[in-house]
């Protein structure tokens, strides 16, 4: 049985089909999901992709913590099914409190786009774990709204913890305190990550290869958890 | 010392998409009430010295807002409220 | 991921040199000013029977922008004065913008000098030319301008243009897939650049980015001829299965003719605000914003529904409400079938209820599109719009032709009042059209005659030293990474090159490989110089791109960006850029397939430079093969040979 | 009918760049007294019936604030101030 990992389309969602075929390249069959839809349809794993879910035009993620489907993946998160939230699905995990802190607009307030270098320092999560401890990777990173603010008592606590996921390397591209790219969960199975892991998966359109690890990592998570 | 509170709203002819996206989402909060939603900015100026309406209006009208789509009002208001003024 | 418009104007460090074109803060004031009641302006509507009575009053048509003897031939056509509703109509169809009065008789050239091609399925005159790649799929892909939006308001302005172009594409039942810019400013440190340049980058971005399309190249160009005039060209380009290729003409009398979309409001209604304030209050005009609100996010629920309507083979015509708003499109889709139609006005959802007939009919509002549905099928589009939460409703139907072949007659009632009985090809196709005078702009020789041979030539190491500082320095060579970055290159997955190649390409088909090169070029100082030979270099650019990344070219855009065609000089100017740019399509044997003309670039007596923008299509079998502009490192650290 | 105002605004230890990118800019304006500037964003809420301040808490706390970053203050003002309250 291939894993099944659900990815889930708002109205407003622009990398799902992206997100979608990054699942499928990692050998895991993609599941679409939907906004309306409050089923996970027995997925293994859900994707929050990026984009503008509702959008966005209030603030990223606010109305989209509010959709049938989320009220299933809060849950079923609190139950330990792996989510990624990328960019858009960052903003939605914080705002829906599946992860702490939020995500505010760039400090030097455009949109940026470019290919980034991210360290990886947590392994144990659900989306990390074929990764290597330090491990540097290229990633495309795009936002507007991707400067990672929390208070200093959250942010001790991360650190603290292990749950800084990945950092920026050489250049924050959006100002987020302390070069924070990536957070999780305590248990490490929601993971929210700035830059998009899904644009590096083939040669011919990414900057690299290494956005697969996130999708093979949950593979590798998924066969060691009895279902 | 009282500070100057710029108020910028898209005229009322100017659609307003992010208004309009919350009204659309207050149902879904089980908020069928409400008529229209409008959303603009609130800019807070603090000078150094006595607080300049006239430059403040000054600052709007060049720098805040655009005249184009935007109107602006400026008025004065007490810096300090009382923290239980916040809800 | 948001850009939205900025909280505060962009680029504070820099101030506009310029009072904003529209009024200030008197505009402020009127905010509150009694707002006109609803209530009855049904008795104040004029109607068909009221025209047909009063055939003397006087009608505000030269500030409309028709000529005497435009007047003249509405009256002729519709047999009595025209309606207010009817006057806003003509002249907006009527309008250089739409009716391409003064260009039409030189566009022509590109039909006819065109090579023979077989894979155009829609050339010049459907919204976008599209054109057969395979057995299964065409693409599609045009630019256009929002020249003058954007200079008034230039996120906004930016930010529509691109959602206009998007609606070209999607109107010919593609999926849009990415977007270029080629954009032109005024001189680099001027003041009022820095106002609008930020604001059009960040409007290009940011509508593009809520709508998911790539951004994969463009333009940026300073020279101070484009100071008050920035140019503001978008492309769009899109896919689909040959199957699906959607058909404006509204056929089936019976059919039922849908409004999809935003509301309509008082957006860009601009000129036509003369007949309020001609004939109700004075003053209301100030009320009424000739700048559009872009609403991206509707747009993307406008492409989702579409493309799902036209899979399901829902749609029987689908025409976009681009500046013209519902006039054209109503007008439009009736004149290409020959059929009439029936419309009920206040049908239409507003944002505004005071509205007035005249008003719905020439309101720009942006992202609606207009549907002819067989009414067996109108519940599964209803259906559909609802699922992506789009508005839809049913605003007339199709009605027959008129006996002995004759095109039937487009009748607008605005609460049972008859405000429109025209024949719609009279909008359309019998709109004037002129043979303006031209003449080689006097100065041209002088221009000519100053060779580049005679300017000083670097001749020891300092000067030369110097000489390359200068060039790199200089705003056009410098790095364009401040704008592409904030572009999405990556979303949708199949960026095969983008910025900083020198083509974007798009890989369309995942299973084969198959993708497309584009790219944009112009270089408004070679054209005034030689606006035949102008355009050809711009063609030729463009096709060279394009090349050498190993596509075959098969296609051509273009967005010809000019001055007043009143002024002869500029006329001449663009019938030789059209000559140049037909000849240049002949001899490299590729059709043009669709474009735009914007004229009135200037301030006072100064023209822009004449611009040509050229947009070249290639194929690649396998996108797998293209060639990048850079060297590889070889793993190993092996590097290329260079022959 | 009088409206209900939300105002947003980031909360004070949170960096707010748009509101320092337009306190860099004034100087350039010839404005050198504003010791700060603060961006933030005020929503009108139009109720269909009386306005309804608890309900309008509520979809701030909800939906217009993020509470991490954010605090707001719900108010009424009257819908039709009069044009002379404007600038
Ligand atoms: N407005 C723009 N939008 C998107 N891409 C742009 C824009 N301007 C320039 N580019 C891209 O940046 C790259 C460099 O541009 P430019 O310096 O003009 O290159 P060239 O001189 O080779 O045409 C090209 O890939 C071009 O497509």
């Amino acid at each position: 049985m291939t894993a099944r990992v659900g990815v889930v389309t708002f109205p407003g969602s622009l990398d799902d089909g992206d997100a979608a075929r990054a699942v499928r390249i990692a050998g895991a069959e993609p599941v679409r999901l939907w906004h309306g839809d409050p089923q996970l349809h027995g997925v293994d794993a859900v994707v929050l992709p990026g984009g503008f879910s509702y959008g966005d035009y209030l603030r990223c993620g606010a109305i989209a913590r509010f959709a049938p489907v989320m009220e299933k993946i809060i849950d079923a998160a609190a139950g330990g099914l792996p989510v990624l939230g990328i960019c858009n699905g960052f903003q939605i995990l914080c705002e829906a409190h599946l992860l702490p802190g939020a995500l505010t607009r760039n400090q030097h307030l455009h949109f940026r786009n470019r290919d980034q270098i991210l360290r990886i320092e947590a392994t144990g999560t659900a989306w990390t774990n074929t990764f290597q401890s330090g491990q540097e990777v290229l990633i495309p990173v795009k936002n507007g709204e991707g400067c990672y603010v929390a208070d200093t008592a959250t942010l001790d606590a991360l650190e603290a913890e292990g749950r800084v996921v990945a950092r920026y390397v050489g250049g924050n591209p959006n100002g987020s305190q302390r070069d924070i790219a990536a957070i999780t969960n305590p248990a490490g199975n929601v993971v929210g990550i700035m830059p998009h892991p899904e644009h590096a998966v083939e040669a011919l359109t990414g900057p690299s290869l290494d956005g697969l690890g996130f999708f093979t990592s949950v593979l590798k998570h998924l066969v060691g958890t009895p279902a | 010392m009282p500070r100057v509170v710029v108020d910028v709203m898209l005229k009322p002819e100017i659609l307003d998409p992010q208004g309009q996206a919350v009204a659309n989402a207050l149902p879904r909060l089980g908020v069928n009430d409400v008529a229209s939603v409008r959303i603009g900015r609130r800019i807070e100026i603090d000078f150094t010295g006595e607080p300049d309406l006239d430059r403040a209006r000054e600052i709007a009208d060049k720098l805040l807002a655009n005249p184009v789509i935007e109107d602006f009002t400026v008025r004065l208001v007490e810096a300090d409220e009382p923290a239980d003024a916040r809800s | 991921m948001t850009t939205h418009p900025d909280p505060v104007r962009e680029a504070p460090e820099a101030f506009p040199a310029q009072p904003h074109p529209a009024a200030a803060s008197s505009a402020a004031a009127a905010r509150h000013a009694a707002a006109p009641q609803a209530t009855d302006w049904t008795d104040g509507v004029d109607t068909v029977p009221r025209a047909d009575g009063t055939p003397e009053e006087l009608q505000p048509y030269a500030e409309l922008g028709l000529a005497d003897d435009e007047y003249d031939r509405i009256r002729h056509i519709l047999g009595r004065r025209p309606t207010q509703s009817e006057l806003a109509m003509y002249s907006i169809m009527w309008s250089e913008h739409c009716s391409y009065k003064s260009s039409k008789v030189h566009l022509r050239q590109f039909t006819e000098k065109a090579p023979p091609s077989d894979r155009l399925l829609a050339g010049i005159g459907e919204n976008a030319g599209v054109v057969q790649v395979s057995d299964e799929l065409a693409v599609t892909f045009k630019v256009e301008s929002h020249n003058h939006p954007s200079f008034v308001e230039p996120y906004q302005g930016a930010a529509t243009g691109v959602g206009g172009i998007v609606r070209d594409i999607l109107a010919m039942g593609a999926r849009p897939v990415a977007v270029m810019d080629p954009l032109r400013f005024g001189a680099a440190d001027h003041p009022d650049t820095a106002r609008v340049l930020p604001g059009v980058v960040a409007g290009v971005g940011g509508y593009g980015n809520c709508l998911g399309l790539p951004n994969i190249g463009g333009e940026v160009v300073f020279d101070p001829c484009y100071q008050g005039n920035p140019l503001v060209n978008a492309l769009c380009l899109g896919v689909l299965p040959v199957s699906r290729l959607q058909n404006k003409a509204a056929v089936g009398p019976g059919n039922v003719v849908v409004l999809m979309g935003a509301k309509t409001g008082r957006d860009g209604i601009g000129g036509v605000s003369v007949l309020a304030s001609a004939t109700f209050d004075e003053g209301s005009e100030q009320r009424r914003p000739s700048v559009q609100v872009g609403d991206p996010f509707i747009e993307k629920l406008l492409i989702e529904a579409c493309l799902e309507l036209y899979d399901a083979q829902l749609i029987a015509g689908i025409q976009d409400l681009g500046g013209a708003g519902l006039t054209c499109a109503l007008t439009e889709t009736a004149a290409a079938a020959g059929t009439g139609m029936r419309v009920w006005l206040e049908r239409v959802p507003l944002r505004e209820p005071s509205m007035q007939p005249h008003e719905i009919l020439a309101s720009e509002s942006q992202e609606r599109m207009l549907l002819i549905v067989e009414p067996a099928k109108l519940e599964a589009v209803l259906k559909t719009c609802e699922k992506w939460g789009v508005l839809a409703t049913a605003i007339g139907e199709v009605t027959a032709p008129e006996p002995e072949g004759q095109p039937g007659r487009l009748l607008i009632t605005w609460r049972d009042h008859v405000v429109v009985d025209v024949p719609p090809g009279s909008l359309v196709d019998d709109g004037p059209v002129y043979a303006r005078p031209m003449r080689e702009p006097a100065d041209l020789i002088l221009l000519q005659a100053d060779r580049a041979e005679t300017l000083p030539r670097p001749s020891d190491p300092d000067t030369l030293r110097e000489t390359v500082l200068r060039m790199i320095a200089s705003p056009n060579l410098a790095d364009k990474t401040w704008v592409t970055e904030q572009y999405d290159r990556y979303v949708l997955g199949n960026t095969v090159l983008a910025q900083p190649e020198d083509s974007g390409v798009i890989r369309i088909d995942e299973r084969t490989g198959l993708g497309v090169a584009l790219s944009v070029d112009g270089n408004g100082r070679y054209a005034r110089l030689d606006p035949y030979h102008g355009a050809k270099l711009a063609l030729a650019e463009a096709y060279r791109n394009v090349a050498v990344t190993g596509a075959a070219p098969i296609a051509v855009t273009n967005c010809l960006n000019f001055g007043s065609p009143e002024d002869p000089g500029v006329m001449w100017q663009f019938a030789e850029a059209v000559r140049g740019l037909a000849d240049g399509c002949a001899e490299l044997g590729i059709p043009v397939t669709g474009g735009n003309v914007s004229f009135y670039n200037q301030t006072g007596a100064a023209a822009i430079h004449p611009t040509p923008v050229v947009g070249v299509l290639g194929l690649l079998a396998n996108v797998a093969d293209r060639v990048a502009s850079g060297f590889v490192p070889r793993p190993g650290g092996e590097h290329e040979q260079l022959f």
